[in-house]
Parts: structure tokens; C-alpha cells; sequence
């Protein structure tokens, strides 16, 4: 259950289940199979529909803008999420526009898969977490990789879906195994999940019931990861429970499991790998000081990294991107 | 001509019984008139936004478009009108659309520059249509269809980084893409020999694409020229350039022309309309300009009083 | 003193004053002198530094980049702000990395301009304000036009920094009269201004004195100028007096103004012509709510335009913008 | 070689006193011996990131460098560490920075890929640095100085936009920028077949630039022709384009290389080293690989002593 592969079967059923179907990106047909491996195997068993690019990244979503118009899914990947800027003029200007502006007379589908994160060492520009700036594009979903979303259906429902999504994976998942519930358990942790219609699913995650904690960690990818064994060892340790919720669609932002669990707990942390200001979590803590006004105990914590670039050096990226040590410290200050 | 939005007016998109020089004529004649309607009704203050009239140009939309079937597509830019009048007769849609209306071919949304209706689409973002146009071609190369993907860029937008990205892509794939460049000389203010280093010609052909290159007005060389690309793209796949070096007589957008009034006016010499008309009989073209005038003033009215 | 001949003024003193200044740009220059005339006459005087460019916005971009780099001070202007997409590779990779990622061994101070907005009936793709998604860039200025700021204080310090920055004017300001402040007033409001150090000016704006109002308004940009009349009307026929503060800088943001003023009236109205959703008044009530958490006598309200495409249709463009109803609405809610 | 950070070791730049043959090869050897040692490094978990080595190439870095003078600016990629270390013979602060030491270059901030020293500077991310590059030779023509602005892209870069787009603004503006072209036949895992449509040489000739195409890992011909390019630049403007059909004999990053073995094994027969140290007696040319390995040793051992 090694996250990366079951995302490759997952392209692969894709492929399989849907003749429309089309993966474009660089190096992504075999051997080779992606600079993280995750479609090998594709290529050979669906040659026309999986097609390596050249290094034009503007272009991969510009083609795949056409033939989600023509009727086709593309499933792009863009090699590292750094690079999905060059994709910005296409998302913004075309894709997210088409249906929008031609009153409903076009879809445009598109689905671009960005591998992305730090703590690799990759330096500067193949370290990032792009996706906040496309966090508030209209008509643009924003989801996010997990281990607790099976891959499987959120790639059914954006399937299902007539509207462009960025799923953005973090590279420090593709190694790791997918820890999807089993009776109402993750690991040493109660498991629920919340969906709201027409939304992607997330899930809730704590040592003890909801009633019993007194804070709420909000946190999505590899940060989640992160953020549900803080909160097993807070709750071991130290006696602190924290909800984790965890969405796999970040934008737009499905609020409603967030406000209950904060409802309960009173306080509210949010958590994310990409840089601080204008983040994820700043939209969270303005919707729940709105939403919870009189009921927050506590201002919204905001966990991000720190605005600036990612270093190479291991040393200094990680004092720079948010860690374990960050979240646990926000969290111990939240749960007060 | 490949799919018609709404009624057709056929004072406007041509008679089965008239010869093809009649058709030609009536066809450019009608975008034409449609323009310099726009324009007044622009000057009268009835219309807002902004619009980039194709005068000078006709030629080129109605050429391609004559070779164009029903599954076929047309992406085109901020200078659209000709093209979409010429896919699709629709002046009443795109009429309504540019007057903001909700009976517009997009409920008035897209306004000017952002115009879909079957087979037809267009962007007012310079580069990035290309690459759409080209996947499009893809959807047809995978389908296993005949149908080709057109796309009209200008000289100016040669400028984009995007174009070359796709240029490589679609040699690279042989898609069935249609490129057709419509150099009018100018970039908004900006003559060609300052936007543009080398060979316009050659920026295609180093791709490997083949290009026919055509430096004309007339409509019947055009459409020559039109057939043949098309055809030998439907035949061979593609990508294939259609390089047609024309001229824009009227202003970029609105009020905003600074070329040398000589330059322009040697150029009203030799418009479509003048070139193509001395092959009709002075009878010939005033019936059809005659009754393009009453269906154009048919168009205004309609669409004036549509919500 | 019509803005942007104010702005053409400031640019010329620019190229007069610091033989670095270069201007780049689509069509910019004479007789055409730019989409909306700024550079008008310009390029006269300074063939060599004022230069139209081919329609390349990413070169543009990247040109520039390589300008400041070698030392020069180039002023980029990307004819419609929407085009910003295709410089965005070299705003977030390129030009604010590179002095971070080099240990401040190099520096590249662009200077984008971006004429922005809507309300003009230009549909879509040529009306947006999409300075959001730049907000929150490490190492990136977001500056904004006004007509309580004068472009060429702005400019002077601009040309001080060795950091990057983008400028967006709103294109309504461009016929507008500059308003800047005389004798403590600027029309019929009070009118003063705070500077923290390294830090652009804000204007507050109010009818009477701080003390007496009951709600802060944060605006900048037209929208500063819209609030300003929906303040003086609203003081004039209802008696609610708001203060107005108007940023010249939106990234990093200076929030002491802020704190200041909503200290006193213990409510604030965020108004920003960008859609909603993870945009400039997010920041703004994460941070108040943060800082003021017991002092906020209620949620902060976000005025934003509606999440989607500016439509063309002049109805349906003026219903989906910010304008003043939707202010002067909210401000009468906040107030209470 | 323009500019020097730090102490040079000569051992590795080379000696006033060698022949250009020994000079030549010594500095080859140098960079060979570098990104070996760095893989090795890697390998024993000494060093975390990425990187991606330029062994077979290093015949162009040399060439090229040979004939920069201080002034001048080289802007890379990816694939700089010959670039830099013909450039500046810079080792240890190469090193300590892939280290990620404070000592390192840009003090482990930038790593590999993100180099800056006095008249050097390396961007991962493909094509945005071209427009750079034509940044910093528009700086050098308004400041009226003769130096030249250098950039290396390999083929799979000519995938691109910003590529083209600087192309035509440096062509229409006739900067002193030389575009080196490295083709190395693959952009990692892609064959140039995969990648690129057409012609290379005329991707750059469509925009009116002169092309001095040479496929060639003999740093002689490199040599003599980079030595007239800059000469011709210097003298006449630009931009002009070096394009080297060469090749990559390692991987592309680390561990991942899937090339037909034979394809790579007879590559091997005539690289750089191979070709050129034909033309040193074997005691010559063991002299200069002592030499550059006790260096390359002291490297090793100075930079981890750094902080
Ligand atoms: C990406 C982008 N940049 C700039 C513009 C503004 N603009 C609209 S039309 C135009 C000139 C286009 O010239 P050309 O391609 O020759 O087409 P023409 O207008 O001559 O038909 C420009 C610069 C735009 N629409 N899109
Ligand atoms: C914009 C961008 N896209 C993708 C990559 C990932 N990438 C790094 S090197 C490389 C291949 C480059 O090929 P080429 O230009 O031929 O240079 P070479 O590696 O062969 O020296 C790719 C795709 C990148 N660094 N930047
Ligand atoms: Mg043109
Ligand atoms: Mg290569």
C-alpha cells in the first residue's frame, strides 16, 4: 500500500475505466515512468494516452485544456510543483475560464498532478509548496494528496466532476504507506469521516471522542502525516487531545467539519508546508473567527513556513520548513 | 461553414443559387458591414467594453471557413468577429453578446473577445489559444477522426513563448492543427520589423512544419490556397501553417491609430472588398450590398430588442 | 493633476534622476505611449531606456530580471494586469529568489507595473485584479496605486529598495485627480498619515476624529476611492462614522495602521475588488483577529467580488465587482 | 576564466607555465574528477539533494571559459558545475555548498543548482534564466561596455517558451548575448527524437541569429570555436548561438539512467578526456591526473572541515 503505487493503479484503473482518459507530462512513459516513478508501467500498457512532453509546461496544460474542451480528461503531471507557475497563465486565463465565460457552453476538465514539498534537499525551485497561490482561482479546485484519502476515489469523483482540479502530491508521501481507516481506527487513532455533498471527504482523527478535546488541528498532505503522530504522542505523553481534520480538497474549502470540530474544542491550529502570509490557513482562521466568533476560546494559530525560500542545505531547510517540533509547539500553546 | 447558431439569414451567409464570386463577396461584404455597425454603435455610446474590428482582413476568415465540416474547430483571438461570422452566420449572437445582452452566444459573459458556439471558440489572451487549439487537434487525432483544429494567431503574437511550445509538440505528434497567421503588419502600435527578428516563414518551418506562405487580399487566392492546406492536412495529418501577410485598415481597438495615413490609405486600395468586387458587375454588387445593408439593419434591430 | 499623467511624470523624473531606470513594455512607446498613454512622450526623451517590446510578457519578465541583476533599475509594465500569469515563473522562481537564494550576493529590484481592474466592461480575460495570487510571495513587494498616494514618493522609495516589486493600478484611477492630503484634509474628511519605518505610507481618512468612529474600513486601490465616498456620505446622511485606511503597500503588509485604528472602534470592513476567497482581506482578518481577539466587538467583514469571471456584460460586470453598495453595506453592518 | 572566488589551486586551474594542451586537459580532469567525487560522495551519504553532473561535457565549459574575460557574465542551469568550476575554479566553495555548508558559495542556501559568484549565476528551473541572460547583455550595450553575456541550455530546454521569446527580443535588439546550446542528446529520460521537431539550428536561425553548429567532444575544436564566436560577438553585436552535439555519459540526476548501454559504452570511446589526451604522452597526462587528484583530495578534505 505504498502511497506512490496505489496512486499509479489508480492512474492505471483510470486509463483502464475511461477511454477518455489522458496522462501528458515529462518523462512520464517507461521506462522511466516519471521523475517519481509513479506511471510506470502506464505507457506500455496505453501508448497513445500516455504521452511523454517535451519540457513545455505552459504548453501541457495548454494541450490539455483542448482536449479537456474536446471531451477528454487530461491528467497532466507537472514534474515538480515549482513549475506550476509556468502553468499560471493557462489555469487562470483558460481553463478555470472556459466554462465560466462561455455560460456553461464548454467544460474544461483538466486535472494537473504537481509533486511537491520540501525536506528532500532539492533546493529553492524543486522544493515548494505552490499551491497557496492558486488557492481562491474561480472555478478551481485545489486538492491535496493524503494518506488517509485513498487516492482511488478522490480520482472517481474528480472524474465525475465537469470542472478543473490541481492535486498536488507531496513528494515525502509517494514512499510511504496509505493508512486508510479500518473500523473507525488509523493507527492508534479514532478515524471518522465527514462529507458534505457535492465535496471531497475529510477525515477526522483523535485519541479520544471529539467531547474530549480541547483543540483542533487542521492540516492536509504530508503536514498531516506529520500532524497525526503529534497529536498520538501529545495525547500519550502528555495528556493533550487534539481533533485532526484532515480535507483533501483545499480550495474551495469545505468549512463545515472544521466548525464542528472547533465548536467543541474551542481552538483551532492550522497547519501547511508553504510559506506564511496570504497561506491556507489564513483563510481558515478568518472564515472560523467568523463563523465561531463568540465560541473560539483562543485566536487561530497559523502553523506555515517561514516566508522565504527553501533552502538546500538540510540544516537550514528544515529549521525553515515547518516540522514536527513546530506543529507540537502550536499545538501544546492551542490546547491551553 | 460548419455549424449555424439560431436562424440563418441567408442575405448574409450566401444563396445556394449564387455563383461563388457573389458568395464570396456577400460573405465578406456582411462582416464588414457588421464591423462598421459595431464601430457606430460604439461611437453612438449603445455598446461598452472594447472591440477589435477585423477590416482589411475578411478575406482571410472567409477563405478558411469555406472548407470547414460540421466536427471541425475554430479558435481564434481578440480579433475574432470575422472569424466566428464566417464559421457560423450567427451576426444576431454575437450582436447581442457584444451588447451585453442574455440572448449573446455566451449570455453576455464573454463579451467581444470570449465567443463559443459549436465548433467554435475564441480567447482574447494572445498565445495561450494555440496550445488548446492543438490539443484539440489531439482529441481528434485520438478518436480517430478526420476533423482538423484551426487557429488564427497575428504576426505580433508570434511574441509568445507558448506558440513555439506547441509549434514542437504538434510537429512532434503530427496533429491535425491548422495554423493560420494573419500578418496585418501591425501589433497594436507596433510595426512588425520592431516586434519581429528574422523570418516569420522560417519560425514555422524550423519546426519541420510546412508553411504556405501568400501575401494577398484576394479572396479566391486565399481560398485556393485554404482548400489546398486543408486538404492536404485532412490527407497527410498534420500540423501546417497558413501564413497570410494582409493589412488591418481600421484602428486596433477603438480611436487608437497612429500608422502614416499614406500607408493606410494605399491599403484601402487593394482591400478585399475592392479586389474581389471588380469581378462582379457593378448590378451584381449593389444587389448584395443592397441586401446585406437591409439584413445588417434586420440584425440591429433584432438584437436591440432581444433582453 | 490626473493620475496618470502624475504617473507619467513620476516615470519621466525616474529616467531623468537615475540613469539605471529603464522602461519596458508592449507598445509603450510614442506616439502610442501605452495602452493607457502612461509613457506617453517618454520614449522621446529616452530612446534608449524607454523600449517597446514584442508581445512577450515572461521575457519582459525575465529581460528585466537580468537588467536589475547587472545593476539597472527597470520598470516593467504588463499591459493588462490579467497577463501577469505569464510572468509569474519569473516572479516567484526567478526574480525573488534570486536574492535569498544567493545570500544576498545578488539583487534584483523589478519594478512590474500592471494596470488592473475592472468596471470597464473589457470581459475576462482584461478586467481582473490578480494581485491576490501574488500576495504572500517571499521577497515580493505588492504595492498599489491610489489617489491618496503620491506615485512619486512611491517611486523614490521603490528605487531605494533592492527588492522587487509589482505596482498594480486600477485603471479607473488613471482619469482621476490625485487627491493627496493639504492641511490635514483631503476633501471634505480629516486626512493623516502613518509611516512605520521601512514601510510604504498609510492614509487614514475619516469625517471626524478616530475617536468617535465605530468601525475601520481597510481599502486601496479605485476601491480606497470608493470607500472614501461611501465614509463622507455615510457621516453626512447617517451619522455612522467610519475611518478608512488606504496601504499604499498590500505585501508585506504594515498592520500596526490597522491595529491602531481598529483598537479604537473595535470593527473593521476589508474591501478589495479582487474575488473572494483566500485573498487580501483574508490576511487581514487573520491577523485582526489575532492581534485584537478581545477588542473585535465582531467578525470582520470581507467585501470582495464575487468569485468568478468579471463578465463583459456591463449589468452583470457592475453585479458580480465590488462597488459601492456592496461597501457602504457592509461598513452600516459593521458599524453597528 | 573571469573571475576567482577564494584561493585558486592551480593544480586544477591550470599553470602559466603548461602548454594549452596540459592546460586544457588538466582542466577537463578537473571537473571530471569533481562530479565524480561528488557522486561517490552521494553514494556514501555524504552529501543529501540532488545533482546533476556534466561528465562527457566538459570539453564546452572549458572551451567557452577559456575565452571570458572579467566582465563578462555566465548564467546556467541545472547542469552547472562545470560551468562554475571552468569559470571560477572554485571547488571548495562548491563543494561546502552542495555540502550545505555556511561556507559554501551561496552558503548552502542554493545547493547545486543555485550558484552565484562574481560573474556567474545558475537557475534549476529550464528556460527562465535566457531572458536573463539577454537582461544582463542589454545592461552591458546601454552601458556601452564590449562584455558579453553568456547562457547554457541543453536541447531539452529548446522545449521552452521563454527561449524563443528572448531569442526574438535579442535578435530585434542585437544584444551581445552567446546562446550555448548543449546538446547532449537526452533530456533526462527523453531522447532528443521525443523532444524536439524540426531543426535545432534552425529554431535559431528563424530569428535571424547566426548558429556555429560543431558536434564535437574535442576541446581543440571547442576551443577554436568558441574562441571565434565570442570574437565575432565582441566585434559585431549579437546574439549568436554555439550549438555542441556532445553527450551526457552519466545519468541524468542520480541512479537514473535507462539509455541503451551500448549507446553510452561507445560514447565513452570518444569523450572529452579520451579524445583530448591523445594528444599528451602518457607521462604528461599522468603527471596532470596526480596532480588534480591530490587536489581534488585537499578539496575534499577542506570543505568538510569547514563550518
Ligand atoms: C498575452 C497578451 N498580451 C497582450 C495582449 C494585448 N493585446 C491585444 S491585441 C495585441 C496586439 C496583437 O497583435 P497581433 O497578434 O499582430 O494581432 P492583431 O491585433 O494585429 O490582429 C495586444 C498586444 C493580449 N491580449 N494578450
Ligand atoms: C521548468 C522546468 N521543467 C522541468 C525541469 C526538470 N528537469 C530538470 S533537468 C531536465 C532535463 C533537461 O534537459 P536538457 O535541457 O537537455 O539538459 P540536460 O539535463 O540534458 O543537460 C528536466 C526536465 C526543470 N528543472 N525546469
Ligand atoms: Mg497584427
Ligand atoms: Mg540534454
Amino acid at each position: 500500500m505504498i502511497f506512490a503505487k496505489e496512486l499509479g493503479a489508480t492512474l492505471r484503473a483510470c486509463l483502464a475505466d475511461d477511454p477518455r482518459v489522458v496522462l501528458l507530462g515529462e518523462d512520464i512513459a517507461d521506462p522511466y515512468g516519471g521523475a517519481f516513478k509513479v506511471t510506470r508501467g502506464l505507457s506500455t500498457d496505453f501508448p497513445d494516452r500516455v504521452r511523454t512532453t517535451p519540457i513545455s509546461e505552459g504548453a501541457i496544460a495548454g494541450v490539455s485544456a483542448g482536449l479537456a474542451l474536446a471531451g477528454y480528461r487530461p491528467i497532466a503531471e507537472i514534474m515538480f510543483g515549482d513549475f506550476l507557475t509556468l502553468t499560471f497563465d493557462q489555469v487562470v486565463n483558460h481553463i478555470t475560464k472556459y466554462e465560466a465565460m462561455y455560460a456553461g457552453q464548454a467544460h474544461c476538465p483538466v486535472i494537473l498532478r504537481a509533486p511537491s514539498g520540501g525536506h528532500r534537499g532539492y533546493g529553492p525551485t524543486h522544493s515548494q509548496s505552490l499551491e497557496k497561490h492558486f488557492l481562491g482561482v474561480p472555478h478551481l479546485r485545489v486538492v491535496a494528496a493524503s494518506l488517509v484519502h485513498d487516492p482511488r476515489r478522490i480520482f472517481a469523483e474528480l472524474l465525475q466532476q465537469t470542472s478543473p482540479a490541481l492535486y498536488v502530491e507531496h513528494k515525502l508521501l509517494y514512499p510511504e504507506n496509505l493508512t486508510l481507516a479500518e473500523n473507525g481506527r488509523i493507527g492508534g487513532l479514532l478515524a471518522s469521516e465527514h462529507s458534505s455533498p457535492g465535496a471531497l471527504p475529510s477525515v477526522f482523527l483523535s485519541a479520544v471522542p471529539r467531547e474530549r478535546c480541547t483543540v483542533t488541528v487542521l492540516a492536509y498532505g504530508y503536514q498531516a502525516a506529520l500532524a497525526a503522530r503529534v497529536v498520538e504522542r501529545l495525547a500519550l505523553e502528555d495528556e493533550i487531545f487534539a481533533e485532526l481534520v484532515v480535507p483533501s480538497q483545499l480550495a474551495p474549502m469545505d468549512w463545515d467539519p472544521v466548525e464542528r470540530s472547533v465548536s467543541a474544542t474551542g481552538s483551532l491550529v492550522t497547519v501547511e508546508e508553504g510559506t506564511a502570509g496570504w497561506s491556507w490557513g489564513t483563510e481558515a482562521a478568518a472564515v472560523i473567527s467568523r463563523r465561531l466568533f463568540q465560541r473560539l476560546r483562543r485566536p487561530v494559530e497559523i502553523v506555515a513556513s517561514d516566508s522565504d525560500i527553501v533552502p538546500s542545505s538540510k540544516l537550514k531547510e528544515s529549521s525553515m520548513l515547518v516540522g514536527a517540533d513546530r506543529i507540537d509547539a502550536a499545538v501544546r500553546v492551542a490546547a491551553a | 461553414m460548419a455549424v449555424v447558431q439560431g436562424v440563418l439569414d441567408e442575405r448574409l451567409t450566401g444563396y445556394a443559387r449564387e455563383s461563388r464570386n457573389e458568395r464570396l463577396y456577400r460573405r465578406m461584404r456582411f462582416i464588414r458591414r457588421f464591423e462598421e455597425t459595431l464601430l457606430s454603435l460604439f461611437d453612438q455610446g449603445e455598446l461598452n467594453g472594447t472591440t477589435h474590428a477585423c477590416i482589411g482582413q475578411e478575406a482571410d476568415a472567409v477563405a478558411v471557413m469555406e472548407h470547414l465540416r460540421d466536427g471541425d474547430h475554430v479558435f481564434s483571438n481578440h480579433r475574432c468577429h470575422g472569424h466566428y461570422l464566417a464559421q457560423s452566420g450567427d451576426a444576431v449572437g454575437l450582436l447581442a453578446e457584444i451588447m451585453g445582452k442574455d440572448a449573446g452566444v455566451c449570455r453576455g459573459l464573454g463579451g467581444s473577445q470570449h465567443i463559443c458556439a459549436p465548433g467554435f471558440k475564441s480567447n482574447g489572451v494572445q498565445g495561450g489559444i494555440v496550445p488548446a487549439a492543438a490539443g484539440i487537434a489531439l482529441a481528434n487525432q485520438l478518436s480517430g477522426s478526420d476533423a482538423i483544429s484551426v487557429v488564427f494567431i497575428g504576426d505580433g503574437t508570434l511574441g509568445e513563448g507558448a506558440v513555439y511550445e506547441t509549434l514542437n509538440i504538434a510537429a512532434l505528434w503530427r496533429l491535425p492543427l491548422l495554423v493560420v497567421c494573419e500578418d496585418n503588419a501591425w501589433a497594436q502600435s507596433t510595426p512588425v520589423s520592431a516586434n519581429l527578428a528574422g523570418s516569420m516563414r522560417h519560425r514555422f518551418e524550423a519546426f519541420g512544419i510546412p508553411v504556405r506562405e501568400i501575401d494577398s487580399t484576394d479572396v479566391l487566392e486565399l481560398d485556393d490556397a485554404a482548400a489546398e492546406e486543408i486538404q492536404e492536412l485532412r490527407r497527410t495529418g498534420g500540423p501546417r501553417v497558413l501564413l497570410i501577410h494582409t493589412y488591418r485598415l481600421c484602428h486596433h481597438s477603438k480611436n487608437d491609430d497612429d500608422r502614416p495615413a499614406a500607408e493606410v490609405e494605399a491599403r484601402w486600395l487593394v482591400e478585399p472588398l475592392v479586389v474581389h468586387g471588380k469581378r462582379l458587375t457593378d448590378t451584381e454588387r449593389q444587389a448584395i450590398d443592397d441586401s446585406v445593408e437591409a439584413a445588417i439593419s434586420d440584425v440591429v434591430t433584432t438584437a436591440k430588442g432581444l433582453a
